[in-house]
């Protein structure tokens, strides 16, 4: 393994790391709101929130691009009011993995909540607390499992993305190009022994991480059931 | 003085169920809910408590207006500044005993309190046990204590002491009748049990399936 | 500094043996210049360079979509012929020596082409078939890559049993001991004339300029021609 | 729109559902073991379950057309056995959905078991039902939230998956071209009033799908909550 | 008769708590538990019907092993043919009164006991309502009327009438023994009510902190 897959590997891992602790803050409260809230029109909004999937990859990607383009309206603020592009950067690979990610930490999140007996919520309104305080020490500690399992699948899915990636980010070595890029690339070098070697190692430790994240799961388990 | 006048009712598969209260109770009393299974005895707290919303009407405790259909007011659950312990027990799975009753302290500064009610209820040594691990019976003590470490002015306690055994129901029964002789809360409490409803209560609420009468002991 | 050196190529997939090559051999006359290959689909990299990708130089395995980067403006330029290339047709398990004419054996089950409407291997493949009338006979034995590359995966990996792809693939080390393959006689299908393209705006555009004349000079010429490329000034 | 890109609907519809209906038998098994079986090292295997998700969908779809060559031993067995050829047809392509999506079921079915009260199931079985009674008369329908979430996250991901049907599909049109494939083709030959359209279309047919799913759920919690 | 040796032990944060019963009881004879919160009342019930597993002992009732940790044995819940009723109900939220009810019939050509069933509990009017629509003395009834639909020989009731107001537990004490008139079956329940326990048992398991006595009333 040379150096540039090392790089790689760490780029990809803050990659996968900023995208599930940024949808791990934002999907709690979407979670909270679309299943508490009385609000009609739910099931359009969840379906919403899922569209990213059903485009493929880099179709998704480009038109992110286009987005991000100085020539339209979201690309041309960032650019002028913000200095910054979004486009082959850092920034955009990871926006575009936030988005791509929303639906496999948002929905189990909403399972959890919705699967929780609203008399914990009675309960401790009763008892004087802030739905503040009753969301982060009371539903939240419960719904632990699910948030493991968002978590589990959001990370998985971050790690393997790539048609976003590639087409938002450009495979730019050191700054958008990914472990699953690299692979992608060698094997359309037709090198496998390299992206075998790379595979694997990705492999391994994606799996000891995902080992890791479900006894977290598992040890909850055993304190509560 | 609280003032009751409620139309609720509840979509059943047999239709609609009516329940029609309209009373007055003066504060500071013991209140005994007694009546048949299903006539409405929670439903009725969970309404105080700001849980259910009823269809028409007024509830005014004290000063304190918690629901006017007229002024459209209702007082959300977390500002009627009460202690409720439901018939089920609520606790909560992610805390052990001791958190759950450290849950119900209104005051930041009081960790006494908490070891108190572990004392009168006989939990010291379940202290860090988890919910899961309890017997019914301590769960149920786990809850009254829950409720009452809120030290509100009204206590809602649905059923507290069934599922005890007669040493420790009577023992509770007297810690009930010393918090109330301190603080002089409103205590509003359910039970089916006749001994218990004569020796707490200063005011009797009769529910029957057609209608609440409130009787002076 | 070494940063002011720095020039990104994107390149059709086609070209990655030949130029890693060619880098190797400029970095040595070169040192100060820091040579970075993105290589792609000329599609997929196309459509990155018309929404802002920082590329200084586009390598494509056609003229079409660099010229349609000049159209919206955005080169710097015009596109400049730098190598033409040549289909093969390339099998792991079948004797392609005879031929076309294998085509329409039994043996024969699946066919990978390139997709015709992004890799012009592909068109020129399509083209091929239905001048010799035998698209028709074969038509539901093609499966389609998505570029070159992928057609190639598709033979090699044994599923097809034959593929049409570039001649500088099936000279590549990677191919060459795997399978054996037949380079589609001139006379049948012209050379594809691959063209290349500055991008507007960019940094370091003067040094990407010079390695884009220095491709096309004969000091390459050899390694085009050990890939089996036809030389530009040539053809 | 084309006959052809309906075609590729309908052929992405029956992919999609195959794939989810499957997916829902083989996952309601595979979810019940991972619960309460009392094997130990069940965290592994939840990882497991995700690793198709971390190998870029290109890569892992290279994989499984190596596995099915008949240079191969999978492959070779097929063609001289049972006289078939998953490579370039659509068993191939639903075999890689299904692996592509198995995360996406497991998960939430799991999570949904691992939430029910374990009461549940020892009432079931102090009145003498067996496991299999107690799994779809008792189990099962209590965690029918899960089931939804399980449900359209994975047909969501199979009508936008693209990498692995691509390579282990080869893109031919009637058979193994999916709309998301076809929609990619458009976008890379730059005709882009094409792709819009496609888009258009197989995001709205997609939405209203999800907004179907996702109000079964709703009706269902109004049921019971 | 029913032989029960146990040693059971639960581990809590204070150290291990250990549950033994040596006894020996006839069988078709009513057995009331009784004795305080926590002494291990429920985890008896629970190992009779195999949901734990006692660390060393046996149990056999009438000529089947239920437990034998000698030889290996443990017959698992299903097979072991009784009807047990929860202490907090486990009524399963996707069936409706009746369904719950019906669940726990073990003779598929008999719907007539649901409805009498339902009739005995005075549920007629509620047998379509979803569990979280009933109060909770309803639904106690529904987990009694599930257990007993089982007809089986051996019936665990844990706490089956502690929610109920007097009329419809003075009721219900009279059903229980007309069923047990009819079948004869052998019936285990909880109870913290001292005339309840009188007025149904024939025995009585005592419940004490250290030990566990059978006496004969
Ligand atoms: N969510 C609900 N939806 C519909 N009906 C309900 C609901 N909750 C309770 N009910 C019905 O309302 C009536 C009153 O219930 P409530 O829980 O207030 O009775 P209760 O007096 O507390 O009885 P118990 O002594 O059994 O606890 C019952 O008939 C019950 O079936
Ligand atoms: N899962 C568990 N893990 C550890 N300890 C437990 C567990 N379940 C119960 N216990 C403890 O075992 C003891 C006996 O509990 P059990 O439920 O049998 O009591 P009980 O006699 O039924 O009491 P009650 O009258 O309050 O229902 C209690 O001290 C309880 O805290
Ligand atoms: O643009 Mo290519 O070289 O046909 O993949
Ligand atoms: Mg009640
Ligand atoms: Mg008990």
């Amino acid at each position: 393994m040379n150096s540039d897959f090392l790089n790689t590997l760490v780029l990809t891992g803050k990659l996968a790391i900023s995208t599930t602790i940024i949808l791990l803050v934002i999907s709690l409260p979407i979670g909270y709101w679309l299943t508490y809230s009385k609000f009609k029109f739910k099931a359009p909004i969840e379906a919403f929130i899922c569209m990213p999937m059903v485009l493929p990859p880099t179709v998704m990607g480009y038109y992110l691009l286009v987005a991000f383009s100085p020539e339209n309206i979201l690309g041309s603020f960032l650019d002028q009011y913000l200095n910054t592009r979004w486009a082959f950067s850092f920034q955009g690979i990871l926006i575009a993995s936030i988005l791509a990610g929303l639906p496999f930490m948002v929905q189990p999140i909403q399972n959890g909540f919705s699967s929780l007996p609203k008399s914990y919520k009675e309960a401790s309104y009763t008892l004087g607390k802030s739905s503040w305080v009753t969301f982060y020490k009371v539903l939240v500690p419960n719904i632990k499992s699910s948030i493991i399992t968002g978590v589990a699948l959001t990370f998985a899915h971050c790690i393997g993305e790539f048609g976003i990636v590639l087409m938002v980010g450009g495979n730019i070595p050191g700054q958008t190009r990914i472990a699953s890029i690299a692979i992608y690339d060698e094997v359309q070098a037709l090198n496998y022994p390299a992206a075998h070697q790379y595979s694997l190692v990705l492999f391994i430790i994606s799996f000891f991480l995902l080992v890791l994240i479900y006894s977290i799961n598992k040890n909850f388990k055993i304190n509560t059931l | 003085m609280i003032q009751i006048n409620l139309e609720y009712s509840f979509l059943t598969p047999n239709g609609k169920k009516n329940l029609s209260i309209n009373t007055e109770i003066p504060e500071k009393e013991i209140i005994g809910l007694s009546g048949p299974s299903g006539a409405g005895k929670t439903t009725f707290l969970r309404i105080l408590a700001g849980l259910e919303t009823p269809e028409r009407g007024k509830i005014k405790v004290g000063k304190q207006v918690f629901f006017d259909s007229e002024k459209k007011m209702n007082v959300p659950p977390q500002k009627r500044k009460l202690g409720f312990m439901f018939q089920d027990y609520a606790l909560f799975p992610n805390m052990n005993v001791e958190q759950n009753i450290d849950f119900g302290r209104s005051h930041k500064h009081n960790p006494e309190l908490t070891h108190r009610l572990l004392k009168i209820m006989d939990l010291q040594n379940l202290r860090k046990q988890r919910i899961h691990q309890l017997s019914g019976g301590q769960k149920q003590r786990v809850a009254l204590a829950r409720a009452l470490a809120t030290e509100s002015s009204l206590f809602l306690l649905d059923e507290p002491l069934s599922a005890l055994d007669l040493p420790m129901r009577t023992k509770l029964q007297e810690e009930i009748l010393k918090i109330y002789e301190s603080l002089q809360p409103t205590i509003f409490f359910v039970s089916h049990d006749k001994d218990e409803i004569h020796k707490l209560s200063t005011y009797i609420l009769q529910f029957n399936n057609d209608k609440v009468e409130l009787l002076k002991k | 500094s070494p940063k002011e050196q720095k020039v990104t190529i994107a390149a059709a997939a086609n070209l990655r043996y030949v130029l890693d090559e060619i880098k190797e051999q400029y970095i040595k006359e070169n040192p100060e210049v820091q040579l970075q290959m993105i290589y792609g689909s000329s599609g997929t990299l196309t459509q990155q360079i018309l929404n802002g990708a920082p590329y200084n130089l586009f390598l494509s395995a056609d003229t079409k979509f660099p010229e349609s980067i000049v159209k919206k403006g955005m080169a710097e330029g015009l596109p400049i012929n730098y190598c033409y290339g040549r289909l093969a047709m390339w099998s792991s398990s079948i004797e392609v020596s005879k031929g076309l004419s294998i085509l329409t054996s039994p043996q024969v089950k699946k066919i990978a082409v390139a997709n015709p409407s992004q890799a012009p291997y592909g068109e020129t493949a399509v083209n091929l078939l239905k001048k010799l009338n035998l698209y028709n006979q074969i038509e539901n034995k093609i499966v389609w890559g998505e570029n070159i590359n992928q057609t190639a995966q598709f033979a090699s990996s044994g599923n097809a049993e034959v593929g049409f792809i570039a001649l500088s693939l099936a000279l590549a080390p990677q191919m060459k001991e795997k399978g054996k393959y037949y380079v589609i006689p001139e006379n049948q299908a012209s050379p594809i004339a691959q063209a290349a393209v500055l991008i507007k705006g960019q940094e370091n555009n003067k040094q990407a300029k010079i390695f884009l004349n220095y491709i096309i000079s004969p000091k390459c010429s050899s390694l085009w021609e050990k890939y089996g490329y036809g030389l530009a000034n040539k053809k």
